[in-house]
């Protein structure tokens, strides 16, 4: 999420630096799971309210797919937006 | 950085294989643990009338591990097909 | 949750087994616990809701333990159908 | 494994009590964390008309904080006696 | 949270003493931060319900300094019962 | 502790550093998360007709990401001058 917190690690030996990339790296590895499981959690719970058999309904198969889409953009949007702001690139009140 | 006669990967130490499995063990708890929350919900009666699960409630319950199964098999085939199959 | 995961780990040393195996135990303790947190938290919510006085009347009590049984007895099934699911020993349609 | 004049229980290493002691931190940290988020849903106007707890949130929260405590207790109860107490 | 968790440790050299204090300072800071999260959760989803422009009405700021500022004193109060209970000093039913 | 020519604050071990980085990663990352869900909550429709952000939505995830910041921003400025603001 914050590989330019390395620039701050300048001076730093380059065995320190290795160690700082794969903290990094695990960390972005566990946040991507921890978001599918979100994900599947959400559109579970949103798409699938028929307990009365144990596979899914078509219909249910395609809100899934639509949801975890949709989600997928969303995150992806609000990860560009939260990167602006990071920067301070505001822009004109709309 | 050693003559490698272990089972690892080129390239991966022993301290990166260790963070690995911890980050995969921590993935399937938190999915058993969602699931199981998820399927509480929507399967248990809230009113908790008594402290057995009735046979409606049981057979809720195996079909919704089921389905968030299947949810999450379908999710995991569209990530890895890049996520952004059109529609 | 997983200790046939140390299957994979034939090839190690002694000491990184048990320190693999000890990861796990720990994971395990972390994980009852949190259950724990979130039980009774779900038991809380859903069966107190009169704040007029600070001891649990006796309907709250009740409640609260069918709760809590509710939920381990909820937790050990699916435990068992997700074992079944991840060893691949699916079942007819039904 | 060493000669033991340690306060730690036999057959406890250093880490293992270090681990342990984190685990319970993390512990009451989490249920107070919980603690105090669902007695604030269960007591706090949510019209934020002032800024100030009023007697009645207040009153409210210590017997929230109260009977939570009560019902970990309960339920902490039921676990050890087995969780599969008859009823 | 819980400094004198250390008074089980007396018997111990003075590096561990150090080492488990660090731990704890560490949790303690990693725990506002947590707390600072759902603080900023709460009070925007509670406040914040009209999308038509980026910037906050004064009306949406009001209500956010109250949200966080009564989640604060909740948050104290919340405290202070919490270790009179961990204390054992209960008082009279009321 | 040793002649100190890093570029760390005196009395920071490296230990320390990296622990101070990696919570402040963990808190960005959660911040992250949290702004995403409830933005996905207030401005997609649930229904989830289509695979597509409309532009209604596309437009209200912009809005609710500034003013989730906005409000982070106005809250660390609260609690970094006392959070005991009078009012």
């Amino acid at each position: 999420m914050d590989k330019n917190m390395l620039a701050g690690l300048e001076g730093m030996p380059e065995e320190d630096k290795m160690r700082m990339a794969s903290m990094i790296d695990q960390l972005q590895i566990r946040d991507s799971l921890k978001m599918y499981n979100s994900l599947v959690e959400r559109c579970f719970t949103d798409c699938v309210d028929d307990f009365t058999r144990k596979s899914l309904k078509k219909q249910e198969e395609t809100c899934v797919t639509r949801c975890a889409e949709k989600f997928l953009k969303h995150s992806m949007r609000v990860g560009m937006r939260f990167a602006e702001l990071n920067q301070g690139a505001a822009t004109p009140d709309n | 950085m050693a003559a490698n006669n272990s089972p690892l990967p080129a390239g991966v130490t022993k301290e990166q294989a260790f963070g690995m499995a911890e980050t995969e063990m921590e993935y399937r708890v938190e999915l058993f643990n969602r699931l199981s929350q998820t399927c509480f919900s929507k399967c248990v009666d809230k009113r908790y009338k008594e402290s057995e699960l009735n046979m409606g409630e049981n057979s809720c319950i195996d079909r919704c591990v089921s389905k968030y199964w299947l949810v999450n098999g379908l999710v995991g085939q569209m990530l890895s097909a890049g996520g952004q199959r059109p529609m």
